[in-house]
Parts: C-alpha cells; structure tokens; sequence
C-alpha cells in the first residue's frame, strides 16, 4: 500500500523547480550574479545536469515552457558555459554538449528562411518537448522521495539467530581464500559505466584528506599552501571543491586576516574539529 | 465439555504457529510469503489466516509491526518509534541524492529502460556509481536486451525496490505529473 | 493514595523505558551496552536495572530473549526454536553473501576501520543488516574511536573470526594481491 510521508514538504502539483545548492533550497540568486569561474563549475554540479540547469533558466525567467523563447534562454545559457575555460572541460563535458545544441538551434532560428524538411525534426520543439520529459521525471522523483521509505522512515526489526554454542553444531569451517577472494572479485566488478571514461586526475577524496592533515597538524596555512603544485590547474579546481567541502562539514573556517583577499589564493584556512 | 477442550486446544496450536511464522519472519533475510509460510508450516488458508490474526493481535502489546509488501510479510519497528532510531542511530538514516532519484524514476516509470534512454532523459551522463548502488540495493536488475545496435541490456525495477518504497504494486507509484500541467505552471 | 498515584506512574515510566532500550536493541547493529543505554537514554542506574527486568519479564511470553554478552545486550530468537530455524534455512548457517565476505575482508585486512573506510572502500552503503550478522557471529567487534568528527567506532576483527577461518594469527591471512596486478590480468 502506497503511504506517503506526513511531512511538511510535500510536493504539490505544481512544478517545483527550486534550487539547491549544498542540499539548501535557494529561492532567488541576486539578478546578476556574477560567479567566478571555479566557483561556477561547482555551482553547476549542483544541477542534476544541463536539463536541470536549462529549467532552472527557464524558471528563473518566469517563462511558460509552450511559449518559451528559445533565444534569449540559449543566449543566457550559452554565457554562463563559456565561463567555464578549458581547464574545467571534465566537469562540464555534459553541459558543453548541451551548449552546442543550443547553438545548433540558434543558428537554425538565426537563418532568414529555415525551410525545414517533412522528415527534419524541429529542433526548438524537440528540445522542449525534452525539457518537459525532464521536468516531469524531476517531479516524479520527488514525489518518489516523499513516500515512506524503508531504512529512512521505517526500519526493519534486527533480532540474532539462537546462541551460536546451540546453532553452531554444523557451523562449517570456512577458507581463508574466500576472503582474498572476495576481495579481488570487488576490483574485479563490472564496471557498469560503459560510454566514457572519466578518469580522476586529481581525486577529490585524496585532496580532502591530504588538506584535512596539513590544517590539523600545522594550524592555519594559505589556500596557496595546501595546493600540491604537481597536479596543476585541476589540481586547483579539485582543492577548492576540497576546501568547500570541508567548510560544509564544518570541519574548517576562513580565519578573518587584516589584509583583505581579494584572491583566492591569499584565503587563509584553519582547523576546527 | 470435549468440544470446549478442543476448542482450546484448537486455539492453542493457532498461537503456537504463530509464534513459528514469527520467528521465521525474524530469522529470514527477505520477507516471507503466505505460500512459503503455507508450504514450510503445512498450513491450511485458514490456520495461516488465523495464525496472522493472533500474531498481529500479540504485536498490538510489542514495539513490533507485521507488514504486507509485494514481497511478503515482514516485521518491522512500530512507525511511532522512527523518530527514537533516527535520534539514536543516524547512520541508519538513508539520504538518496537527486540523481539517484530521478535515474531511479525513469527506470520505475519508463521500464524497461537502457542506460542510454536514461542519459536522454536526464541529459547527463549516467554515473557508474550511480546503477552500482541500485544494483547493490537489489532495486533494480538486466533484464533481456533492446533490438538495436549493440544490443543493450534492458532495465527494470524488482519488488525489492516495491518493498522498500512501501508499495505493492508499480500501478501505486505516484501519478506522474501530466505533461500540459508542467507546460502550464513551470 | 498520592503515593499509590506515584508508584503507577514510575512503573509506566519504567514500562516506557523498556520499551525504549526493545526498539534500540531491534535498531541496533552492534550490541548495546549498558552505558550506552544509560547515555542515549539519560537513564540512572536503577531506572535501567528496572527497565532491563521489565523487558526481561515482557519477553517470557515471546519467541525472542534478551541477551548479555561481553559487548553488550542484544535481542536473540530463543535457543529452543533453533531446530525450526535450521530445518526452514538450512543454507543460513553456511552461504555467505558476497557482500557480507567483501566487508568482512576490507575489516579483517584494513583494520581498524571505521564504517565510512569500509563504505569509502567498496563504493557502496553498507547495509546494517550485515554488520549486524557479523557481529553475532562474533566475528568483529568495536574496540576504540577515530578521533574524527563524530568519533566514529573503530572494527575489528576477533579471535572468533580466525577460528573460523582456521586462521592462529591475522599475520596467516593470505597475501593482499597488489590491485595493480589485478586490474592488468583482468
């Protein structure tokens, strides 16, 4: 029997199609916004993906999807995307392919008479017709989320099996190699990604941890310190997420210098846990 | 007098099976059916009706609850004790992030479904961490393969993923919102 | 009569409390002790004494028993069922799952380790229910925190553990294959 969840947000019929940032719903950003770089590709993996971002331009725009405008939407997209420079091309290859249909269709709406073919779909159609789809599996997910869920809202009962002394008369032996072998089957597992190969030049996780060491054992230090040179500008990427993260769990705070930092460089980190 | 004995006695062996589904419920890993439970007690339908009946009626005193799912009958701690186990234990609180969620719904609403139908939909690509966790969960398995090119492996949801979502059937999923409302409102 | 009034309404407080630890010790992936009762619980030490024997009587008329081990108290199916359980699961005893062998190993291999290590480890959330499994077994047990946010429990793996796998040290355990050799051969 389906149950759904007595809690306060329940998603109605209408569209929500709030931003999140950090799990935070945010209702308005300032009108014009303007986010460094760095910041932006972070900001955008707040989105689920382009589509998302795409509704939330749409939305933020208070533009009715039938009637919706393509260009100025396309324009604004577009603006945002090439902020991103190239060293940011991995966290953004989705996006970026998004940004050149995009383009596809502002050249096609650009061009004085597009004669479209019977058989050639119209591209501004199809892409509304995907925002849509989009937006209605995006709903659907949520109302997904605000059923009562096992292991969330409701929890099985965890009870022992009879003392092992009174059960264990046939409790067999097991290998050892059971174990080295369970082991290697993990790294053995399929790897059900099969379309592209992202691999993490600089792990995120490395990065948390080694910035998590230096804070605790040295006090504060520079953003500029905790960098490791060798990875490069990714590197710098990935450490800013680092940082960002680590002021999330608040596990670090920004100390308050005299001098001000205006660059990001010059931010100063210290230790809170 | 003979008749009230028996009915006693009767009464007595109802309660006694009873207590043997409720401890299968407990040793079980997944939940148990009424014909499992039929097969491996050699229960006629009303002993095991009745049996059900006592069991629930015991419960009514205990911090417990029997549940039906699409997969059986399980036991569960009693809806009103939740906000004690997520004070107590929060690491068994489960947060499902939102594209966990919404590749989860494409495959529950669109089933059968491949990875790449996934990707069109959601417009990104699709996180191999991602199909690993519902995989790990059991919610989701291959299932054949769509006819085309490179024939892929066709998705679907399993009722783990019913049980879970406290559904006994796909049809009580939530409605999916009607596409001329989205246009409407968004 | 105030008195009389009093005492009924400490022995509901005390039924309430029992009631209490039922539904942690049912939460519960490792058994609890009595100080971590008292702690979550804010529970002197008579009023958990009084509580314990209260659930200790609520359970006589049920299929399960309260259990004091060196680690703590946990809910068990009582002794006498454990023919039905063996005859209905035969394969409870012997099979186990790959998930539950995978987080037995990184333990026994990587330990101490906190849960987040073993979840970071195999890239997925590790169930309760099978850390709940080994520690029945008594397979691992808690010993320590990482001095980390949240204090996490640190695992072990136990003496029980190794003569289970016929091991007399951990140093017996076979040798971790390199992953870099893995990866190449597979």
């Amino acid at each position: 029997m389906q149950r759904e969840r007595p809690t306060e947000f329940r998603a109605d019929d209408t569209l929500d199609i709030a931003l999140r940032i950090y799990q935070t719903p945010v209702q308005q950003l300032p009108e014009d916004l303007y986010i460094p770089p760095q910041a932006f590709a972070i900001w955008l993996e707040q989105f689920a993906g382009p589509l998302d971002f795409l509704l939330y331009l749409v939305k933020k725009n208070n533009v009715d999807l039938t009637q919706m405008q393509i260009l100025p939407i396309t324009e604004q997209y577009l603006a945002y995307i090439s902020e991103l420079d190239t060293a940011h091309f991995e966290l953004a290859g989705d996006y970026l392919l998004m940004a050149s249909t995009l383009i596809a269709i502002k050249t096609e709406l650009l061009l004085p008479t597009s004669q479209m073919s019977a058989d050639e779909r119209d591209p501004k159609a199809e892409l509304i017709e995907r925002l849509t789809d989009y937006a209605q599996i995006k709903t659907a997910s949520q109302r997904l989320d605000n059923l009562v869920r096992l292991e969330r809202d409701v929890f099985l009962a965890m009870v022992s099996l009879p003392s092992t002394d009174v059960m264990a008369a046939e409790l067999p032996n097991y290998s050892p190699e059971l174990l080295i072998n369970s082991l290697v089957n993990m790294q053995l597992q399929t790897d059900y990604h099969m379309h592209t190969i992202k691999v993490d030049i600089v792990p995120l996780s490395e990065r948390i941890a080694s910035i998590s060491r230096q804070l605790s054992n040295r006090g504060a230090r520079s953003f500029y310190q905790l960098l490791d040179k060798s990875q490069g500008k990714v590197g710098v990427v990935v450490s800013f997420v680092a940082v960002l993260e680590l002021l999330k769990r608040q596990l670090i705070a920004v100390v308050n210098t005299d001098t001000p930092h205006d660059s990001l460089e010059q931010l100063t980190l210290e230790w809170l846990a | 007098m003979a008749n009230v004995g028996n009915t006693e006695e009767y009464r007595l062996s109802i309660e006694k099976i009873s207590k043997h589904i409720e401890v299968l419920l407990h040793a079980s890993e997944s939940p148990l059916t009424a014909n499992m439970l039929k097969k491996q007690l050699l229960l006629s339908n009303q002993e095991l009706e009745l049996a059900l009946e006592a069991l629930k009626i015991r419960l009514t005193e205990s911090v417990l609850s029997l549940h039906e799912t699409a997969s059986g009958y399980r036991l569960q701690i009693a809806d009103h004790y939740s906000p004690l186990i997520q004070r107590i234990f929060p690491q068994r609180q489960e947060r499902l992030s939102q594209a966990l969620l919404e590749t989860l719904s494409v495959i529950a609403y669109k089933q059968p479904v491949t990875r790449s139908d996934i990707e069109y939909i959601r417009g990104v690509t699709l996180s191999s961490n991602i199909l690993r966790q519902l995989f790990d969960k059991g919610w989701i398995v291959e299932k054949g393969y769509k006819e085309t090119l490179g024939r892929p492996a066709l998705l679907h949801t399993t009722t783990q993923f019913l049980d879970a979502f406290g559904l006994s059937h796909l049809n009580e999923l939530p409605p999916l919102p009607e596409l001329s409302k989205i246009r409407a409102t968004s």
